[in-house]
C-alpha cells in the first residue's frame, strides 16, 4: 500500500484546522508549566505550511524538506525547532520519492525520534514528545494497511499520555517543577496527540 | 488585552522597524530576514564578535544591548520565541570580524537548539565559536542542579562584562572565559504581581488575583516557588536578598554590584522603596556596591514584578564593569 | 493594589531615601524637609539656577532631571501633590548661584500657590525669581485657551533647553526667554489605557474597561476628550498626530524633534510600533526630524498609556537640544 | 457669647472624624474631573492637627497658625494650601486672643475667603471653595448665639452646593471639563459642607 503528495496534502488539512481549533488549550497547557506559546507555534507552523501546499513538489522527501523549513522560518520555540528537525529527517528519507509505503511509517517516525533526540539532547523516557513518536514507531512497526496504521498511532499517542502523566517532567521549562507536573500532561504530547491523531484521521 | 498594537502576527516586524528608526545612530538591521540587529558601525577589525538572541518582549534585552563595549549583533524571535538558526547564523556572520564569536545567551530549550544548528551552519563560513549560557535564576533549580537554570537578568552583566572585554581586544577564548566568569559571579530572582499577555495568545500568560504575588517567578511567567498574598516591599526585598545570600556569601570587603530590575510594569518608585532594604542588607555583610543598577534593563513587556541580581565582583570584572559602553539604553563612561 | 510598597504615608519618603541612595553621584538631599533633591555637585557659581517642582509619582519627573545641563534643584511632593511652599523656597536656596532662578513647572493650581508663595519666602533671602509654566497638553484648553492648558511631558524639553542655555552662562533673562520659548514650542497629547492607584486612595483613580483606552488623558488620569473600544496602533498613532499637527503645522525644511513617552506599564515595544507612524507623517509633512525621544520621560507610575510630545526647533532650540545632559535618566553629548 | 481654645479642640476632633469617614467618597469625588486626592489631602491635614492638638497654645491666634502649618506641611494640593491660607487668615485676626465672639464668625469666614481668593485668583461665583465659604459668611452675619452660627452656616454649605450644582467648573483641574461639571458637586464644595457641618456639630 503506498501514499503520495495528495495524501500528504489532505493530512497537511487535517493538521491544521486541528491546531486552530486547539490553539487555546496548547496555549493553556504549556502555560501552567512554561511560556504558554505551544498553540502560537503550532499554528503559526501548519499556516506557514498551508501558505506553501499548492506548490508543493511530488519528490516528496523535497515536498517534506519545503515544509520544515516553513517550521524553522515560522517560529523558534523549542517545539518548533523540533518538529522541523523530525520533517527533515524524514525527508531525507524519502528523497527522490514519490510514494511511499506504509510500511516505511515506523521506520520514519522512529529516524525523526532519534534526530530530535540528538538535537534536543533529551532521554527516551523523560515525559517529552520523543515518548509520543516512540510509542507510534512501536505501534506501527510491522503494519503495512493504512487503516491499520492509522488506528496504531492514535491508539499509542493516547496510550503514551496516560502511561506518562504520573511521570515528573525532565526536560523544557517544566523541568522545574518535576513535582508540579506530576499528574499533569507534557504539552509536547498532548501536541503530538493532536496531530498525529488529526493526521490519522481519527 | 491592554496593549497598543496592529497585527499580533506583525508585533515583532513593527517593533523593530520603529527600534532601528528611533536609534539609527546605535541599530541597524542586518540581512533579509528582519529579525536580526547590528551596530550601526562595525567593530574594528579584530575584535572578536559578541551575539545573543532570544524571544521578543524583553527590551532592552536583547536587541537593545547591541553596541559599544556591549554586543556586535542579535537575532530577534518572535515574542518570547527563539529566532530560527537561519537568524542566528546571520547574526553570527554580522559579528565575525575574523576573531570569531561567543554565543552568550539565556538557557532556554529553544534558543539552546537554534544557536547549536546556528553553529553547524557557519561552520562552512570558517567562524569559530563558543558559547557561554546563562543560569543565573536560583528560583529555578537547586544550586546542585544549577546548570539546569533559566537565564534571567544576568545577562545584562554578561553582556557588559564580556562585551568590554571583547572591546579592549582580548582574543575569543578570553573574552568566552571572562563571559564564563561573568554568568558564574550572577545569581538572580524575580517576583511577579501580574502577568503580560503574549500578542498572539491575546489573553495573560497565568492569572493572579489582585492581593497576590509569586515568588520566584521567571521572566516568561514561568511559576516561581511560592504563591501568596502580596507582602510589604521591606518583606518582598528582605526574602529575595535571603534567597540571593544564601547563594553568594558576602563578607568584609567583597565587592558586589547589583541590579534592582522591573519586570516592566513596576515603576522606578517601587525599585527605589526596594532597594534600601537591598543596600542595607549588602552592607550589613560588610560588602561594597560597585555601580548599583535601578531600572528597567530586562522586562517582560508590561508585567509588573521586580528581580534582583546579584554580580560578585574580583578587580577584573570590576574594571570591566566600569568601562565604557553604549546604546540607546546603557551608557557608561 | 497591584503596588510594592511598605507604608502608603510612607512611599515618597522611602522612595527618595532609595533614589539618592542608588545615585548618590547625581543626587543629594538638602536641607532637612527630605523633600527636596539638588544636584551632587553645585553648579558654578554665577550659574542661574532652575528649579522645578511637583507632585511624586511621574519618575523620571521630575527629581530625575536634576544634572548637569538640566535642572538645580526640585522640590518634590506627596503623589500628585504640590510640595510645600517652605520645600519649594528650600529648593530655589540650593538653586541659587547669585544669578537668579528660573521656576520651570507645570501649570497647575498647587504648585502654582506654592511656587508663589516660595517666592515671596525667598525675597527676604534677596533671590531673584521669574516663572516659567509648561502648557502644552492640546487636549486640556482649546488653542484660544491655551494658557488654561495642563503641563505635561513637553516639560522634559523645557528641562533641557533652559538648561542648556543656563550651563551656557546665559543670564536669568535670557534663561527665561529660552525656557519660554521652549513651552510655547511644545505641544503633547496623551491616551490611557489603565489606571495607576495613589498609593494613599489604595484604588484605582478612575476605571476603564478591559477593552476600553481613553484619549487625551491627563498625566494623573484627568479625563479627556473621549473614551471607546481600544483602537489599533496606526489608528491612535494617528490621531494623535493629527491632533498635535493641527497646532502645530510643519512644512517642508522644518526641524522638529518629538518625544513618544510611555506613561509607565505600556513597554518600549509598543512605543517603537507607535513611532513609526509618527516618523511617517512628520516626513510626510516634509520635516527633519532631530533626536527622537522614545523611552519613559514622564510617567504616571503603572498607568497604562502614551503620550506624543512635538517640540519644534529653530537654530537656538536645535543646538540646546544636541547639548550636553547628564543626569541618572538621560545623556546627551 | 464667647468661645475658647476647647471649642477648637473638640471642632477639630469632629472634623477630623469627618474627613475619615468621608475619605474614599472625596477622593472619588475629585477623582470624576480631577486627580482623585482630596480626601488623601483633608484626612492628612487633619491627621497632622490632631497631633498637635493637645499641645495648642492658649493664644488663639497661635493655635490656628500652627493649625495652617501642619496643613501646609502635610499637603501641597491646591485644597491644602487654600485652607492653610485660610486658617492664617484667621489666625492673624485673633492673635493675642484666648477667646473670640461669636459674632466675629461671619468676618473670619470672610476674611479667609478674601485670603484664599488673592492667593488662587479665582472669581467668587467661580463654584470653588470660595462660594461655600462665601455663602457661610453671609449667612452667619448679624448672628451672635452659638447654636445660630452653627445652624446657618451648615444651612448655607448646604445651599451653596444646590446653588451651585448646575454651573460649570471655571477653575482647578476640573475647568477642563465645564460641560461635564454641569450637575455634579464641585468636590472642593462638598468637602466644605462636610467640614463645616462636622465643626458646627451638625
Ligand atoms: N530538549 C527537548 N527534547 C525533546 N522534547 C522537548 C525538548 N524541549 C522541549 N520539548 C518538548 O517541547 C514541549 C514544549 O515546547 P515549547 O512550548 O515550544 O517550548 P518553549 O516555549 O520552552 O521553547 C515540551 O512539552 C516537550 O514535549
Ligand atoms: N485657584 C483656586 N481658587 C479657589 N478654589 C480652588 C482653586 N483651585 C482649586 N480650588 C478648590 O479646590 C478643589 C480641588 O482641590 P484639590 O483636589 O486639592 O486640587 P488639586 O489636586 O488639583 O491640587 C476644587 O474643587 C476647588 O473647590
Ligand atoms: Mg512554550
Ligand atoms: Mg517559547
Ligand atoms: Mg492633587
Ligand atoms: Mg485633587
Amino acid at each position: 500500500m503506498t501514499l503520495s503528495k495528495a495524501a500528504l496534502v489532505q493530512a497537511i488539512d487535517r493538521v491544521t484546522l486541528a491546531m486552530e481549533r486547539d490553539f487555546d488549550e496548547l496555549n493553556a497547557a504549556d502555560g501552567t508549566l512554561g511560556d504558554g506559546d505551544l498553540g502560537v507555534t503550532l499554528t503559526r507552523g501548519m499556516r506557514a505550511i498551508t501558505q506553501l501546499k499548492d506548490d508543493l513538489p511530488d519528490d516528496l522527501g523535497m515536498a517534506l524538506m519545503q515544509c520544515a523549513q516553513a517550521f524553522t522560518k515560522s517560529s523558534g520555540s523549542s517545539y518548533g525547532t523540533l518538529m522541523a528537525t523530525g520533517l527533515m529527517s524524514a525527508a531525507k528519507a524519502l528523497k527522490g520519492q514519490t510514494e511511499f509505503e506504509v510500511a516505511q511509517v515506523s521506520d520514519l517516525v522512529a529516524g525523526a525520534r532519534d534526530k530530535m533526540q540528538e538535537r534536543g539532547k533529551a532521554e527516551i523516557g523523560g515525559k517529552t514528545v520523543l515518548d509520543s513518536l516512540d510509542a507510534v514507531a512501536r505501534a506501527t512497526s510491522g503494519l503495512d494497511d493504512k487503516e491499520a496504521v492509522a488506528s496504531a498511532a492514535a491508539d499509542a499517542v493516547d496510550q503514551a499520555l496516560e502511561e506518562f502523566r504520573q511521570k515528573p517532567a525532565t526536560i523544557g521549562r517544566a523541568r522545574i517543577f518535576a513535582e508540579k507536573s506530576i499528574g499533569l500532561d507534557d504539552p509536547g504530547m498532548l501536541a503530538m496527540q493532536r496531530i498525529v491523531k488529526a493526521a490519522a484521521g481519527r | 488585552m491592554k496593549k497598543i498594537l496592529n497585527d499580533p502576527e506583525k508585533y515583532v516586524d513593527e517593533m523593530l522597524e520603529g527600534f532601528v528608526a528611533a536609534h539609527p545612530e546605535f541599530y541597524r538591521m542586518h540581512g533579509d530576514s528582519g529579525k536580526v540587529v547590528a551596530r550601526a558601525e562595525k567593530a574594528k577589525a579584530g575584535k572578536v564578535g559578541i551575539v545573543t538572541g532570544g524571544g521578543s518582549g524583553h527590551l532592552p534585552v536583547f536587541t537593545g544591548y547591541v553596541g559599544e563595549g556591549l554586543l556586535d549583533a542579535c537575532a530577534i524571535g518572535d515574542v518570547f520565541a527563539s529566532p530560527s538558526a537561519d537568524q542566528m547564523a546571520d547574526a553570527i556572520r554580522a559579528a565575525d570580524q575574523g576573531a570569531g564569536v561567543l554565543r552568550l545567551y539565556g538557557n532556554y530549550g529553544g534558543d539552546i537548539m537554534n544557536f547549536d544548528m546556528a553553529g553547524e551552519l557557519v561552520e562552512f563560513d570558517d567562524i569559530e565559536c563558543t558559547t557561554v549560557l546563562l543560569t543565573d535564576d536560583v528560583a529555578s533549580a537547586p544550586p546542585e542542579d544549577h546548570a539546569k537554570r533559566r537565564g534571567v537578568a544576568g545577562m545584562v552583566y554578561a553582556f557588559k562584562l564580556a562585551g568590554a572585554a571583547a572591546e579592549e581586544g582580548r582574543d575569543l577564548e578570553g573574552v568566552t572565559a571572562v563571559a564564563q566568569k561573568a554568568a558564574d559571579a550572577c545569581r538572580s530572582i524575580g517576583a511577579a504581581l501580574s502577568s503580560c499577555t503574549v500578542p498572539q495568545a491575546g489573553k495573560p500568560t497565568f492569572d493572579i488575583a489582585d492581593d497576590e504575588m509569586e515568588m520566584g517567578m521567571g521572566i516568561h511567567g514561568e511559576p516561581g516557588v511560592w504563591r501568596g498574598k502580596l507582602r510589604t516591599a521591606d518583606e518582598i526585598a528582605g526574602e529575595m536578598m535571603d534567597r540571593l545570600l544564601a547563594e553568594t556569601p558576602l563578607s568584609s570587603g567583597d565587592r558586589v554590584s547589583v541590579l534592582v530590575n522591573s519586570l516592566g510594569a513596576t515603576p522606578p518608585e517601587e525599585l527605589y522603596i526596594l532597594y534600601r532594604t537591598v543596600k542595607q542588607r549588602l552592607e550589613a555583610a560588610g560588602a561594597t556596591i560597585v555601580m548599583p543598577l535601578v531600572g528597567r534593563y530586562a522586562t517582560s513587556m508590561e508585567m509588573s514584578g521586580v528581580s534582583f541580581t546579584l554580580c560578585k565582583l574580583d578587580d577584573e570584572l570590576e574594571a570591566l564593569l566600569k568601562a565604557p559602553c553604549n546604546c540607546a539604553f546603557w551608557r557608561v563612561g
